[in-house]
């Protein structure tokens, strides 16, 4: 941390001038977003089911591959396309948590053999995509062109992605805060069996989130892979930071997540920053995901925003 | 006779909930203690600040004149304060007498010892297992002693935790319902050991029971909690009489 | 000229070091209910350290002992803040340190090689003169013996009050902290230990195959042994040995088999799916693995089986 | 109740036993029954003789190599084959079997080896040395190869390279193209048709400074390619590199990256990716505008298949320049090559496709030569056969080494024709 200090202020190169600081902005913004999008679902699901959901990233990667199917191999309406990506990014989550994950915890499965499982469902839809789609890198094909705001640059689709982002969180601000069935799902997460108690359906509360996360997942693998290209692994590279956010934010929070996403989002660039003019590789960024993890345990165990009971 | 265990204003606090508030009590060594209340009085979180589970939000519990608030719920075990669950814990995976052997600790309970000095506690082994096995036959269980414990029967299940709690040579036990979900005859030779095991080995004991009849025959005084405070307290007979006691049970029924 | 007898035995090798692997999870997953997704970690680290000592000339001796400690002790390190949490936290505490320890050793090239990792390990056991296949059996037979300790740790632990402590705390964490048990600490130790043995696995595998490389590290060691441990059996150590060689059996014989079906699926992802739908399957419909855990009374254990072998052998001995 | 669930238990306990159980013995049953079939094709492949192998030969004027053959040859031959068809090169991998495909199918064709067919035996390593390593295994100790063609990664090459030089079984690399692998095994098994990157860093050096380049940024992918031509790129830029960044080809996001270059406003970048990573660094540079800096890049980003995404096509339209391997100017070998390879699969070769081609062209002419399936006889076959060899990325001369004596590269640049864009080649280093 003094290194750190001491370049900052004693530099000789004085560096920090020539860093376009707003850009660095911009960037974590949008990747809060895109975080934001990402996590908001597995943050939801872990609440609700006590698990964490290790699958949650192939749920993002199925998103992506299936807008490609239906935008570039059958050719269809790029926000239709969009639209069936996300439906059926949903049915999956949908579907493995009817026919994985409620059936194993009916039958007592502990929480371990219920992380190994999602492990288990994450192999099989990434190979299983693999062995469809090819290991290959695919792409959308777009061409963004870029939009100069005063220093910073950024594309339309950036764009899109931070104003589908806000919408979005204003529209799960309503859902949780304003209708019967986002009160049942806080409810349910705040504690299971008192919500159980009070005539809540947990199945559809919890087949709900499934639904939702999973969409939601999709939804941000779609913008993921425009903004990138498409690979079996694009969910998996951003898992660790969305656990990092979840655990962060406090477990089934969102507007924990909410927060956490562009904490996580600005520390990462920041981290960025000082690793390339430290000299460092920029490999490291993932670490900062990971020092965010750690400390959060031992400073917060219960997050920004606690819902769920940390200790056994 | 002087007191065994005392609060000082104990609070813990659930977010908003104030599940115990500022309770102050008193345990006489070698007594019976009872602790009524409706469901969600607070009671177990009580017996789990006690313990150490909780951590007391203010106030201070003193053992045998020992400060104990804010130890580790292992620390408290070793000052001689043991208690038993409100649904039976029963390692389903051991035998019976591995069950009631955990309890006491053990110089082969090192790792190093467990691998290379295994002469040393093997010799002390073998005599916690007589001993065990002299408690369950005192409980009746010597028969199941190396049973898997997942076959004993509901009752049979507190019996197993009662002699776990025995074999530590506690000072003082705090029994969480020790007769939930046993039937009435076996339920009464659970008070008569109860009753025995304080004149024998001049045990405290703490008692949270619902079957109120029951345990009136038994206890020396008597505790009421009402969301999360005591309303009363005293003798079997003033606290039946209590009219808030009688209110508190005739408004939750 | 073809040889399958020495590709089987170098299954055997590999199933004898991972079976090191699986017992420590077994050790920390079967036995305390510690869920340590973050298995290739300490393998690495191990691997790493055992690397960089032998190509310094140091007995394998000196430097499995050294692996062992470091992971041990990084083990202990980086557990510490999850620890006292549920073991979601844990798992996911070590998911993250595999991927950032791999980032390491892949960017600092000082310590370790970097990307280009480190090359020409010399074997543990170097004997002149030796063929293919007795150089292979020395190997083996290294590799066994380790593995045979290991056993025998694991095996005392399970069967002394040390292993019943643990099993208290993977029943139920409260009853065991109610009954004097200082619960960290037994989960600390007993993931230093695993740790440690993975450490010791991760040295024999640098010594076994003579590189070692960042890419060599993937989460998919992890997940390989959890799956030995899940269907070979939880806390039970011979079910966990046998896991080892189960799955590797059935790694070997995928990549043997699609040269005579002709399947249309590459066979790397065919492994990968069939062995996920199997973990899904074994946690599904049985749990306990295929070897169930043994409950016996602790007084009816190894030391009670050995005990007149050892007698046996003795009096054979002197006559 | 608790009787029909331990049967349940047992039941399933004893159908995953039978799976596993199926599945060894149809590994090892299999491997005999492939055993007993090749015995029989051997019987009938003896009968036939050499002689009609020797007319069905190899054409080309190659004659003198097959001359020596004796028919010692198994009835079959076998070439093994390891490449990454799953994991971070495994796009790449698929191409690269090709070229091998290829030329293995050109010679069974026309009658393989003195009437010996080849058979092909390719292997997935994963990208994963420990992956490599059994495959190798496989291939040498149950398929009894002695020739293997791979593997594409350098890190998986040098976990092979003390097995290959133990068991003394030839092992030819298209693609490892990282200084050490040859020198840390020097008078090995160990061969490359391609040329090492201690050249390549050199060539793009020098391209660098050839362009009056004062202030460089070195942009490289974090592994042992980049980072291996970053530090012979080094030693001739020297000062005139203001900040070198290694990135992780693994995030998706380089703009941070991105945004350190623009900051420093360099005269030129030298860039070292693949087509993944290199995808997304150029739609994202060309999202900052940093076109208008002169960009130099390394063969990883050669290719087609960048092409696929307009905007990184469009980026290199305008910045980028770079170097490959290649075979020197109109050479007719390469263009015999890309003519069989359309013909084959309808498309222009991709990279490192013809390397391959070489490397098993090579391989096999060198089994002809020995006359004998034998690692160390074809070894010093494959040596002899460097001499004169012409391949389709031109000569192959070994040194002591196994690298190739001469490496040519082409320079290249992107130029935009009817909407299509296509990498053109511009000069030739040296």
């Amino acid at each position: 941390m003094a290194l750190i200090i001491y370049f900052f202020l004693f530099s000789p190169y004085r560096w920090w001038m020539v860093i376009n600081w707003l850009q660095v902005l911009m960037n974590s913004l949008v990747w809060g977003c895109m975080y934001l999008l990402a996590t908001v679902g597995l943050s939801l699901t872990y609440g609700l089911s006590r698990f964490p959901n290790f699958a949650h990233a192939e749920y993002i990667t199925f998103g992506a591959y299936m807008a490609y199917m239906f935008f570039s191999i059958l050719g269809l309406d790029l926000y239709l396309s969009v639209g069936l990506a996300v439906l059926s990014s949903a049915l999956l989550g949908g579907l493995s948590y009817i026919l994985l994950f409620k059936p194993l915890k009916s039958r007592g499965a502990s929480l371990i053999h219920l992380m190994v499982a999602s492990i288990g469902l994450g192999l099989l839809i990434r190979h299983t995509l693999m062995q469809v789609f090819g290991g290959g890198i695919l792409s959308f094909k777009m061409i963004w062109s870029c939009i100069f705001i005063g220093p910073v640059v950024t594309t339309p689709l950036l764009l899109t992605a931070i104003v589908t982002a806000f919408i979005v969180a204003i529209l799960l601000h309503i859902l949780l805060m304003k209708t019967k069935l986002g009160k049942a799902i806080r409810a349910t997460a705040d504690n299971p069996e008192l919500a159980a108690a009070s005539g809540i359906d947990m199945d559809r509360v919890s087949l709900f989130t499934w639904l939702l996360g999973a969409a939601l997942a999709g939804f941000s693998g779609v913008f993921l892979a425009m903004r990138s290209s498409l690979v079996p692994l694009l969910g998996w590279k951003v898992l660790l930071q969305a656990f990092a956010i979840t655990l962060l934010g406090g477990i089934g929070s969102f507007y924990g997540t909410l927060a956490a996403s562009f904490i996580l989002s600005l520390s990462e660039n920041l981290g960025v920053v000082a690793l390339t003019w430290l000299g460092l590789s920029a490999d490291y960024r993932s670490a900062v995901a990971f020092i965010v993890l750690v400390s959060t345990l031992i400073v917060k165990p219960e997050g920004l925003i606690s819902t769920v009971k940390r200790r056994a | 006779m002087g007191s065994i265990l005392n609060t000082d204003n104990l609070v813990k606090r659930f977010g908003g909930l104030t599940a115990v508030d500022k309770v102050t009590l008193n345990v006489e060594e070698e007594s019976i203690v009872g602790l009524i209340g409706p469901n969600g009085s607070g009671k177990t979180t009580l017996f789990n600040v006690l313990t150490g589970v909780y951590r007391p939000d203010a106030g201070k519990i003193f053992f045998r004149r020992e400060r104990i608030d804010g130890l580790q719920p292992h620390q408290v075990y070793i000052k001689g304060l043991v208690r038993t669950f409100q649904t039976p814990k029963i390692i389903q995976k051991m035998t019976v007498l591995d069950n009631v052997m955990l309890a006491v600790r053990n110089p082969g309970e090192s790792l190093l010892a467990a691998l290379f000095r295994r002469r040393r506690w093997m010799g002390f082994e073998n005599r916690l297992r007589e001993r065990a096995l002299e408690i369950l036959r005192f409980l009746g269980l010597d028969k199941h002693a190396y049973t898997p414990a997942s076959e004993l029967s509901g009752g049979q299940m507190k019996l197993l935790e009662i002699a776990r709690a025995l074999i530590s040579e506690p000072k003082m036990m705090l029994l969480d319902e020790p007769t939930a979900g046993v039937n009435p005859v076996l339920a009464y030779t659970i008070f008569d050991r109860v009753e025995e095991l304080r004149k024998r080995f001049g045990i405290t004991f703490f008692i949270i029971e619902h079957r109120i009849e029951l345990l009136m025959k038994y206890v020396d005084k008597v505790y009421v909690m009402h969301q999360g405070k005591l309303i009363a307290e005293g003798g079997p007979n003033d606290v039946m009489n209590n009219p808030d006691v009688v209110k508190v049970y005739l408004g939750s029924v | 000229m073809p040889d399958p007898l020495m590709y089987a035995l170098d299954a055997v090798a590999y199933a004898g070091i991972f079976g090191m692997l699986s017992l420590s999870l077994n050790l920390e997953y079967g036995y305390t209910n510690l869920a340590n997704f973050g298995k290739v970690a300490f393998f690495m680290v191990g691997a790493y350290v055992a690397a960089v000592m032998a190509r310094m000339k140091y007995p394998f001796a000196v430097y499995a002992l050294v692996a062992s400690l470091v992971a041990g002790f990084i083990g202990l390190l980086t557990s510490l803040p999850a620890l006292r949490l549920r073991e979601d936290f844990l798992a996911i505490t070590m998911i993250a340190l595999g991927e950032v320890m791999k980032l390491i050793v892949k960017n600092e090239e000082w310590l370790a090689g970097g990307v280009w990792g480190l090359s020409g390990i010399p074997p543990a056991v170097v004997v002149q003169g030796l063929s293919f296949r007795e150089r292979l059996l020395v190997q083996i037979a290294l590799i066994y013996g380790c593995l045979v300790a290991c056993y025998v740790v694991c095996e005392l632990i399970a069967k002394s009050p040390y292993g019943r402590v643990l099993k208290t705390i993977r029943e139920d964490e409260l009853l065991a902290a109610a009954y004097g048990k200082n619960v960290f600490r037994y989960k600390a130790c007993t993931f230093a230990l695993g740790s440690a043995v993975s450490g010791l696995a991760g040295a024999l595998f640098a010594q076994y195959i003579g590189t070692v490389s960042p890419y060599m590290f993937e989460p998919t060691v992890t997940f390989s042994v959890w799956m030995m441990v899940i269907l070979g059996g939880p806390a039970n150590n011979t079910g966990a040995v046998l896991g080892a060689f189960l799955v590797e059996g059935f790694h070997r014989s995928s990549r043997l088999l699609k040269d005579y079906i002709g399947l249309p699926l590459d066979p790397i992802n065919l492994q990968v799916m069939l062995t996920a739908l199997l973990v899904i399957t074994v946690v599904f419909y049985r749990p306990q693995g295929m070897l169930k855990e043994r409950i016996t009374p602790l007084d009816r254990g190894l030391l009670k089986k050995l005990k007149p072998m050892y007698r046996r052998v003795k009096t054979w001995v002197r006559s | 109740m608790r009787a029909s669930r331990s049967l349940k238990a047992i039941s399933t306990g004893l159908a995953l036993i039978a799976i596993v159980v199926v599945a060894i013995i149809a590994g090892v049953a299999g491997y005999y029954a492939g055993q007993s079939a090749a015995a029989e094709a051997a019987s009938a492949a003896y009968q036939e003789g050499y002689d009609a192998g020797y007319q069905a030969g190899l054409a080309d004027g190659r004659q003198q190599a097959l001359q020596e053959v004796s028919p010692v040859l198994p009835s079959e031959i076998k070439i093994g084959c390891i490449m990454s068809l799953t994991g971070f090169l495994g796009p790449m991998g698929e191409n690269i079997v090709k070229g091998v495909e290829l030329a293995v199918n050109e010679v069974n064709a026309r009658g393989g080896i003195a009437g010996r067919k080849i058979k092909l035996i390719v292997e997935d390593d994963g990208t994963d040395p420990t992956k490599g390593l059994e495959a190798l295994k496989k291939l040498v100790e149950v398929d009894g190869c002695q020739v293997v063609i791979g593997p594409m990664a350098s890190g998986v090459l040098r976990a092979l390279g003390n097995y290959t030089n133990e068991h003394k079984v030839v092992l030819i690399s298209p693609t490892a193209t990282a200084p050490y692998i040859t020198t840390e095994f020097p008078d090995d098994y160990v061969f490359r048709t391609v040329g090492s990157d201690t050249l390549q860093g050199k060539a793009l050096g020098e391209i660098l400074v050839d362009r009056g380049a004062s202030k460089v940024v070195i942009l490289v992918i974090d592994n042992a390619y980049g980072v291996g031509i970053m530090e012979e790129a080094m030693k001739v830029l020297n000062d005139r590199v203001v900040k070198t960044i290694r990135y992780d080809p693994s995030k998706l996001d380089f703009t941070t990256e991105l945004q350190t270059i623009k900051d420093l406003n360099p005269d030129a970048v030298l860039y070292v990716g693949y087509y993944e990573d290199g995808k997304i660094m150029f739609k994202q540079a060309l999202e900052m505008g940093l076109d208008n800096i002169l960009w130099v890049c390394a063969e990883g980003v050669y290719g087609d298949p960048m092409f696929e995404e307009p905007a990184a096509a469009k980026f290199m339209e305008k910045a980028c320049i770079g170097t490959r391997p290649s075979a020197p100017v109109g050479l007719t070998s390469y263009e015999l090559f890309r003519k069989k390879f359309k013909e084959a699969y309808g498309e222009e070769p991709p990279m490192y496709s013809d390397t391959a081609y070489d490397a098993t062209m090579m391989a096999i002419l060198a089994i002809a030569k020995a006359g004998e399936y034998d690692g160390p006889k074809i070894r010093e076959a494959l040596i002899d056969i460097s001499q004169t060899f012409m391949g389709a990325t031109g000569y192959k001369l070994f040194d002591e080494n196994g690298d190739q004596l001469y490496q040519v590269y082409e320079i290249w640049d992107v130029v935009e024709e009817d909407g299509k864009y296509k990498f053109v080649g511009t000069g030739y280093w040296p």
